[in-house]
């Protein structure tokens, strides 16, 4: 086993620009910040290639199957025995992947904010809060243990919270930040409990093991956890449950999507590195991490199955009605991932059947680059309409080439055109829900429809129709969108490079690599059976081409047909207005005021009673002391007498 | 010849203390309060001379303890009158309700 | 008559040696009120030396009188708290007319107290209780003018006229059922019968009068507010400690037969004592007033250490009387200074008295501190003390329920803490210029305090001394 | 060394502030005996790991016993274990930091920092005392400073939350003297060492338990005798709050740890009221804590719910969970001062602590803001601050506790980290986020001495979150001992 211990410097490289960039970038880097930012982050990058190449191509592979290799394990807290926090590098095809995928557009959107964030104010502390992303989602890939995972999934989140908080003095920006760290904390909480659970229960909170004990049916392990239950469900179901709604938390699974949506208000390079390719697919990636024990129990992988085929199908209808891009860009994400869990769903552990999971993970794979390809668009667009709206919009192909070309791509790819990347990936989890679950496959294929139609919305809302609408709006004096054009080549490069991959990485022979057990999977593309997508696809795309390409009142009839429905959707079904009720009518007044109440008035309140009835008793006595000296002899005379009744005649 | 039970000794003397008691209680003269005190003093000198006599005739504890009490009592009410005197200075009056200005 | 008499008697002798003086010096040449505070001060510090070495064992005057080096020292306690009274008072004194008169009387009264703390008969001790009440009554009145002055020794006088009156009747009633009136003979004759019973508790309830335990502790309040300051300060540490004294030794040596009796009498004094003392101190704003009700509750708790009835007990009873000598000095000390210089009294007056006097301010609260027991102060230790030899009885309701009170008596403490620290006062005291003197014995509480407390050999002196029963 | 040079040194600082002139010679005197403080409880820990990794197996080092009260058979017995050796260097570290954080003190700055140190030793000598008598000796002496630190210094109603806290305090002590009392009259000693090698008689254990644990849970803040807590904390000047949540609620948390291991069948017969009491304590005081607008209250309250985690990890009495209150304590100590002195920087500049009043301050102080933001992520518990290795540690050693209701317990402390994230961002957002108002855009940000002295709390906040290990290895052989006795016990169960 050859030794893979330069990986460790994958993360450490960001953390230590971070360190650097957190405590002296404000006064020594506030330009050079950036440079430094990508530098070292390109390093990581090269250095996670040289690691695929050498996974995959060289010593990876142990007679046919792709070994896991731990790579580095230190105990860093002991709790008992053999139960302990251990810091560590797992080297396994998912990691290795995901490895290139974080760095890759991580780099890309370091890169794109050299230009984006050109004259930020805080403009160092911004690639200070990058690089400790980057640093917590690859730390997080790596881990060996399952509370490594934890600590480096909280790490994410308040990453993630600070860089949506980036414009701190905008409120929206603030809430938003507050409520991204706050619904995802609460799904972290079902994680915790899964973890204590399933290190109770596993006797360790190692992945190998923990793998390793809940596989083997005999396992006494095995048997304690799924005898002992709780409310009719064994306690395996449970743990794993309560652990996806930590996932469902991160990847903004129903009911807990409501988080993304408000994240855009984050700058846009953020969205698009942390809000489409890498974090939001932490949880999928978790899932595929405890695949092997997920197989184990059928009731937890149906309840992620189906959260994940509803939320891609909920995601995809309110998609076609947003109107600010980057929520439906940010709906649209929702939906892949639900794509890819439902796709985890429908999988079995090993061989042929293990074709979901390799689909799903081919489909992250290749969703991060189109995604974040479509973000990076969105953001040049916005930053040369200095809008999210739609309507500010229109007729932009001539204006930025570039970005045009790269978005059409980037669609093209999304909504399952072959030759483009997502074609490929799409096709494989239609396969796998075909083979499992004909209603899933029937909800896949109608989602695929849907995204196809919202996205080339999406496009020709950008790039076509109302061309007078922006010619007006040009000349009225905004002409700076002609000064910086499309942007700097930093914020070209990227679009460019990652146009390549949307196109390319379908190609890559995944299934080769990647599979739930390790052994190459033998797939293959059946045309017969690609007919039905691709052509559903293509139809969707020409109806929304006749609704938005040109301005007319087409699409406001299918509004009026749609109508109480429509509306629900544009308000995306009133999650929000739920939990808000919830929190602001029942939590804060129903529990926090009583028990604040209470506590001062009662508990407190008690308190001061004890004080004030014995103020209250001093007083009411203080007739005793009359001044009147006979009255004091009588008392006298009165204490003698009581204590000679009690000690001659009761206490004798 | 038959004489007087102690037992008698002690009624009398006891009805003198609780006499003088009452009259400490009741009176609002101070000159009095201090009279009835005498008079429990009294009543405590009998007890001493009659226990002294009958039940202990060999020693004179009692009787001594009686003179004592006697001598005391002298001084106690010297010093008693010299503060009444005072007290009439300065509340023109030796009613004990009146000098009730120290309370609570 | 051997010579060893004036070993034994000599604390005795030098005292009536300084009234006798005290009487020339009235009688001779008029003399600066200085010069002859002065010589009071160096006399009675001479007086305080001579107790403390040659410590002498034995009875004179066939076994009325008996001394050991316990009584000795506990004479000296005695002589330390008249020395630093007298130079605390020096303020109050110096253009004073009688200050011979005063010093008589307290004399005479302290020279009662030695002759009852060392009585071995039950008419010595009525003799020298009586001694000490008597000019003590009449020095309460020693402000003339004063009306407050002459009504609290009217109630002074009246009360333990009173309570001596009860008192002989229960010392009666033990002659009658025992014939004797010696400590000695008197053990052996103690019994459960009735009569002698409640003359017991006639004799109980003269001492409680003098010690102000509740429900006999009514004079204590009125007569504090009306004496002069320097004589409440006799009042209530010395006298009080004297009768404890000897209140404790007669119960130990005296009426060891009858101890479960006692020991019930002690615990519903105290109960009654510490909350009736509490209750009403929480309330008062005259600091003398307060101070006596204070002192009420203490009472309260040294009970319960002498219902230990054991050896601790005893000796826990000197310690804390020791603290308590020191504490409650240093208290009376700034209220002396306070109302002989700027005629103030209460407590509300302290209010920024920090701002103007932080000498006397710390004086006062360390002193507060060291009476609610709060470390390191010695009172802590003292208290705590108390409450342990008490507590050797098991009777843990009764220890939790003063430790509570303890808390109660932290309020009013910190009450005055609270106002001379913290409170605004738009007119506060203005700052006092203290007598070289007092400052002296206020200087010597406060290391008192500190280190009798600090410094366990202090306690293990006393406790191998003391005796148990 | 000899540990009563951890008393000698505050005791001689205090001295030297005493007969000092002037404000500068009183800070720097404060400072250098602060940091000689520091030093020592340095090299302590220096000396006792080298002592342990010599092989020294002996419960408690630097061990020395000299008679005090002989007759009462009180000794100064004096000796320290891991977890007192972490307290130790907790207390020199909030002092140092509570010292710089008042250097500008005008107001009778000669009482102020006397008080300060005198507040420490009393600590030290809490910490270091295992003669229970000593340790009631010294448990008081750190009482009365608090209150006179609140009502001379303090703001707001001061004097009245000066008495409510000292009052519930004697109250406390009250009862813990009583238990003294019942526990030397049961074993005529008060030297824990020798108590907890004879043992306790089963039914002496079970009546006087109660008082002990109450009486210390009033320092620790259980419910429901907190209420101490809002408005001491509150009303306290900026150091005397660090040290009151810093130092001396971790008095009353020691103290609990210390009665369950000396009686531990009493403990585990009670231990589920300690846990129901802890379990209400940590959520109550999380809910109560959302819905506070002024944030030293906000501070206060989430202190209860944190020191709940402090009884909660007693109370189910195993290695892990003991662990993990030691590490709260310490975690604790350190956020919450760090919090305090941010908030009374804050407070200092703006002269406002109602979160409605500010905003925006990352503007104007970015130092303050970050030290704040800090504080907050640390108290919520986020990886890489202690508080996550505290109260993970907690949660895991709670759950090894198989008994279903205990897992309820569990379930509901660990929903507080839900309502802690709440109340933390609401604080945050409204103060240091969103827009900042024109009278605060030009206030000055931290000076050289607030820098040091959240710098310092921040290392040690940081040192125990990314390298837990080192405590670890402090504490794991002292709890391995307690766990002795107390495994002995639930075994005769």
């Amino acid at each position: 086993m050859s030794n893979y211990l330069y990986i460790l410097w994958i993360p450490l490289l960001p953390l230590a620009t971070f360190v650097v960039l957190g405590l002296f970038g404000r006064k020594y880097f506030a330009k050079s910040a950036g440079i430094i930012g990508t530098a070292s982050l390109l390093t990581s990058t090269l250095l996670s290639f040289v690691a695929a190449k050498q996974y995959f191509f060289e010593d990876g592979k142990v007679n046919g199957v792709y070994q896991k290799i731990i790579a580095l394990k230190y105990t860093w807290l002991q709790f008992s025995p053999n139960v302990s926090i251990d810091m560590g590098v797992i080297v396994d095809p998912i990691s290795v992947m995901m490895l290139i995928v974080v760095t890759s557009v991580s780099l890309m959107v370091h890169v794109f904010s050299l230009g984006y964030m050109k004259g930020e104010e805080r403009f160092a502390t911004y690639y200070a809060f990058l690089s400790l992303f980057t640093f917590s989602m690859l730390g997080l890939i790596l881990s060996v243990n399952i509370f490594q995972v934890y600590m480096f999934w909280e790490l994410v989140g308040v990453s993630s919270f600070l860089l949506i908080g980036y414009y701190f003095n905008k409120p929206s920006a603030v809430a938003a930040s507050k409520k991204a760290f706050i619904v995802t904390r609460f799904a972290d909480l079902g994680f915790l409990i899964g973890i204590l659970i399933i290190g109770f229960y596993g006797g360790t909170l190692d992945i190998g093991l923990l793998i390793e004990k809940f596989t083997s049916a005999q396992s006494p392990e095995f048997i304690s956890i799924t005898t002992a239950s709780f409310l009719g469900a064994s306690m395996l179901t449970w743990g794993l449950v309560l652990i996806f709604m930590g996932g469902a938390g991160k990847s903004a699974m129903f009911p807990l999507h409501i988080w993304l949506p408000d994240a855009m208000e984050g700058p846009t390079p953020v969205s698009a590195l942390i809000h489409a390719a890498t974090m939001v697919v932490a949880g999928v990636y978790l899932v595929a991490r405890l695949f092997p024990v997920y197989s184990m129990d059928e009731a937890a992988l149906t309840i992620v199955t189906y959260v994940g085929a509803f939320s891609a199908l909920l995601a995809a209808v309110i998609a076609c009605t947003q109107t600010d891009i980057k929520r439906v860009l940010a709906y649209s994400t929702m939906s892949q991932i639900g794509y890819m869990m439902f796709a985890l769903g429908v999988s079995k552990n090993g061989g042929e059947n293990g074709l979901g999971y390799m689909a799903s993970m081919f489909h992250l794979f290749t969703h991060a680059f189109f995604k974040s390809l479509l973000f990076l668009g969105a953001g040049s667009v916005i930053h040369m309409v200095h809008s999210n709206e739609m309507k500010d919009m229109g007729g932009l192909r001539k204006l930025m080439p570039i970005t045009h070309a790269a978005f059409l791509i980037a669609c093209l790819a999304i909504a399952g055109i072959p030759p483009f990347a997502g074609f490929f990936s799409k096709e494989e989890i239609l396969t796998a829900a075909f083979h499992e679950n004909k209603l899933i496959y029937g909800v896949a294929l109608f989602t695929a429809a849907l995204t196809s139609f919202y996205m080339f919305r999406l496009y020709f809302n950008i790039f076509w129709s109302k061309d007078a609408a922006v010619k007006a709006h040009h000349s009225a004096g905004h002409d700076d969108a002609h000064d910086h054009g499309e942007g700097t080549w930093t914020m070209k490069l990227p679009l460019m490079i990652l146009a390549a991959c949307a196109v390319g990485v379908g190609f890559i022979p995944f299934s080769q690599f990647i599979s739930s057990d390790g052994a190459p999977l033998e797939t293959h593309i059946d045309v017969v059976f690609s007919i039905a997508p691709v052509t559903l696809s293509i139809l969707a795309i020409l109806l929304s081409a006749s609704f938005y390409k040109s301005h007319n009142a087409k699409s406001d009839k299918a509004v009026a047909f749609f109508g109480g429905f429509y509306r629900a959707a544009y308000k995306k079904f009133y999650v929000d207005e739920l939990y808000l009720f919830i929190t602001k009518k029942i939590v804060f007044p129903l529990i926090g005021q009583p028990i604040a109440w209470a506590d001062r008035n009662i508990v407190d309140g008690f308190m001061l009673l004890l004080a004030n009835t014995t103020a209250k008793i001093s007083t009411a006595i203080k007739g005793l002391q009359s001044g009147k000296v006979q009255n004091y002899a009588l008392y006298f005379f009165g204490g003698v007498l009581a204590l000679s009744v009690l000690f001659i005649y009761i206490w004798k | 010849m038959n004489e007087i039970p102690l037992t008698h000794i002690l009624f009398v003397s006891t009805a003198l203390f609780f006499i003088g008691m009452y009259g400490l209680f009741t009176r609002r003269n101070i000159i009095t309060m201090l009279m009835s005190i005498e008079l429990m003093l009294n009543s405590v000198n009998i007890n001493f001379v009659a226990f002294n006599k009958y039940l202990f005739p060999d020693k004179l504890d009692g009787l001594f303890f009686s003179l004592f009490i006697i001598t005391i009592a002298a001084a106690e009410a010297a010093v008693a009158i010299a503060i009444i005197i005072n007290l009439y200075r300065s509340h023109q009056s030796i009613d004990v309700d009146d000098a009730t200005e120290m309370k609570f | 008559m051997s010579s060893t008499i004036f070993i034994l008697l000599r604390q005795e002798l030098l005292l009536s040696l300084l009234i006798f003086l005290l009487l020339f010096i009235k009688i001779g040449k008029e003399r600066s009120n200085e010069s002859i505070l002065n010589l009071i001060n160096i006399l009675l510090f001479v007086n305080l030396a001579s107790g403390l070495f040659g410590m002498s064992e034995g009875g004179a005057f066939n076994g009325m009188f008996t001394t050991n080096a316990f009584i000795v020292l506990e004479k000296n306690i005695l002589n330390l708290a008249m020395l630093l009274i007298s130079m605390q008072s020096y303020a109050w004194l110096k253009n004073h007319k009688q200050l011979a008169e005063y010093y008589l009387l307290l004399f005479t009264s302290l020279l009662g107290m030695f002759f009852m703390i060392s009585s071995g008969n039950l008419l010595m001790f009525y003799l020298g209780l009586e001694m000490s009440t008597i000019p003590l009554a009449a020095a309460a009145n020693f402000d003339l003018a004063k009306r407050k002055s002459s009504e609290a020794a009217m109630k002074l006088i009246l009360s333990s006229a009173f309570s001596s009156g009860i008192l002989l009747m229960g010392i009666s009633f033990l002659y009658g059922t025992s014939g004797t009136l010696s400590f000695d003979i008197l053990t052996a004759h103690i019994s459960n019968n009735p009569m002698q019973l409640f003359g017991f508790i006639l004799l109980v309830s003269g001492f409680a009068f003098k010690i102000s335990a509740v429900p006999f502790h009514l004079w204590t309040a009125d007569v504090y507010e009306g004496a002069p300051v320097a004589v409440t300060a006799f009042l209530s540490v010395v006298s009080k400690a004297a009768v404890l004294f000897t209140f404790t030794s007669i119960l130990y040596k005296v009426f060891t037969p009858i101890a479960t009796v006692w020991y019930g009498v002690l615990v519903v004094l105290s109960v009654a004592t510490i909350l009736i003392g509490n209750l009403f101190a929480l309330r008062q704003d005259n600091f003398k007033r307060f101070l006596a009700f204070s002192s009420i509750a203490q009472v309260g708790f040294i009970l319960i250490g002498i219902s230990g009835s054991s050896q601790t007990g005893s000796a826990s009873l000197v310690y804390f009387v020791l603290i308590y000598v020191f504490s409650n000095l240093a208290a009376f000390g700034v209220v002396s200074v306070v109302s002989a210089l700027a005629g103030k009294e209460n407590i509300s007056d302290f209010k920024g008295f920090y701002k103007t006097n932080p000498f006397l301010s710390w004086v006062l609260t360390i002193a507060l501190f060291s009476l609610a027991g709060v470390p390191p102060t010695a009172g802590f230790f003292g208290k705590l003390f108390l409450m342990m030899a008490g507590a050797a009885k098991e009777n843990y309701g009764l220890i939790t329920f003063a430790a509570l009170n303890m808390v109660i008596s932290f309020y009013y403490y910190l009450k005055v803490v609270k106002a001379v620290f913290m409170e605004e006062n738009e007119q506060p005291i203005q700052k006092l210029s203290v007598p070289a003197i007092t400052k002296l014995a206020m200087y010597i509480c406060i290391v008192g305090i500190i280190i009798t407390g600090l410094a366990s050999m202090v306690y293990d002196y006393i406790y191998s001394l003391s005796i148990g029963m | 060394m000899n540990l009563s040079l951890l008393i000698l040194l505050p005791l001689l600082t205090a001295l030297l502030i005493l007969v000092s002139k002037q404000l500068a010679q009183i800070r720097v005197i404060g400072l250098v005996g602060s940091l000689a403080q520091l030093g020592a409880a340095g090299w302590l820990l220096k000396l006792y790991m080298d002592q342990r990794a010599a092989g020294n197996a002996a419960t408690h080092l630097f061990e020395s016993n000299t008679v005090w009260f002989k007759a009462l058979n009180i000794n100064y017995h004096i000796g320290i274990d891991g977890i007192s050796l972490a307290m130790i260097l907790l207390t020199s570290l909030i002092v140092v930091a509570g010292i710089l954080v008042s250097w500008t003190m005008e107001k009778l700055s000669k009482e102020y920092f006397f008080l300060l140190v005198l507040l420490s030793m009393g600590a030290y000598g809490f910490f270091i005392s295992l003669d229970l008598f000593t340790l009631f000796f010294f448990l008081e002496v750190a009482v009365i400073p608090k209150f006179l630190l609140i009502g001379i210094w303090g703001s707001g109603k001061k004097e009245n939350s000066a008495m409510k806290l000292a009052l519930m305090l004697m109250a406390g002590s009250a009862l813990v003297f009583v238990g003294l009392m019942g526990i030397y009259y049961n074993t005529h000693t008060f030297d824990m060492v020798e108590i907890g090698r004879m043992g306790i008689a089963l039914g002496v254990q079970k009546f006087f338990f109660p008082f002990l644990f109450l009486g210390f849970g009033i320092f620790a803040a259980l419910f429901p005798f907190h209420t101490w807590v809002p408005d001491g904390h509150a009303s306290a000047p900026t150091a005397a709050s660090m040290f009151l949540a810093g130092i001396s609620m971790k008095l009353g948390g020691y103290g609990c740890l210390r009665m369950a291991a000396l009686m531990p069948d009493a403990a585990h017969s009670y231990s589920w009221i300690i846990i129901l009491l802890a379990t209400i304590a940590i959520i109550y005081g999380a809910f109560a804590t959302m819905m506070q607008t002024d944030l030293k209250y906000i501070n206060a309250y989430s202190s209860i719910s944190h020191c709940g985690f402090v009884i909660l990890g007693i109370g189910m009495l195993n290695k892990t969970s003991i662990n993990g209150a030691v590490i709260q304590m310490v975690s604790h100590g350190l956020m919450t001062a760090l919090f305090f002195a941010a908030i009374g920087m804050i407070y200092s500049r703006t002269h406002t602590r109602m979160v409605a009043q500010l905003g925006g301050l990352l503007k104007a102080m970015p130092f303050i803001s970050t030290v704040f933001v800090i504080a907050g992520l640390c108290s919520l518990g986020l990886p890489g601050f202690s508080g996550f290795v505290a109260e993970m540690t907690v949660f895991m050693g709670s759950w090894q506790n198989p008994d279903g209701v205990y897992r309820i317990a569990t379930v509901i402390s660990a929903a507080s980290i839900v309502v802690t994230a709440v109340y933390i961002l609401r604080a945050t957002g409204k103060t240091i986020m969103g827009p900042i108002s024109d009278e605060h855009a030009l206030l000055p940000d931290a000076t050289w001495n607030e820098k040091l002295a959240a710098g310092l709390l921040i290392v040690g906040i940081l040192i125990i979150g990314l390298a837990p290990f080192l405590i670890n290895q402090l504490i794991m052989p002292t709890t391995d001992f307690l766990m002795i006795n107390i495994d002995k016990a639930l075994t005769l169960k």
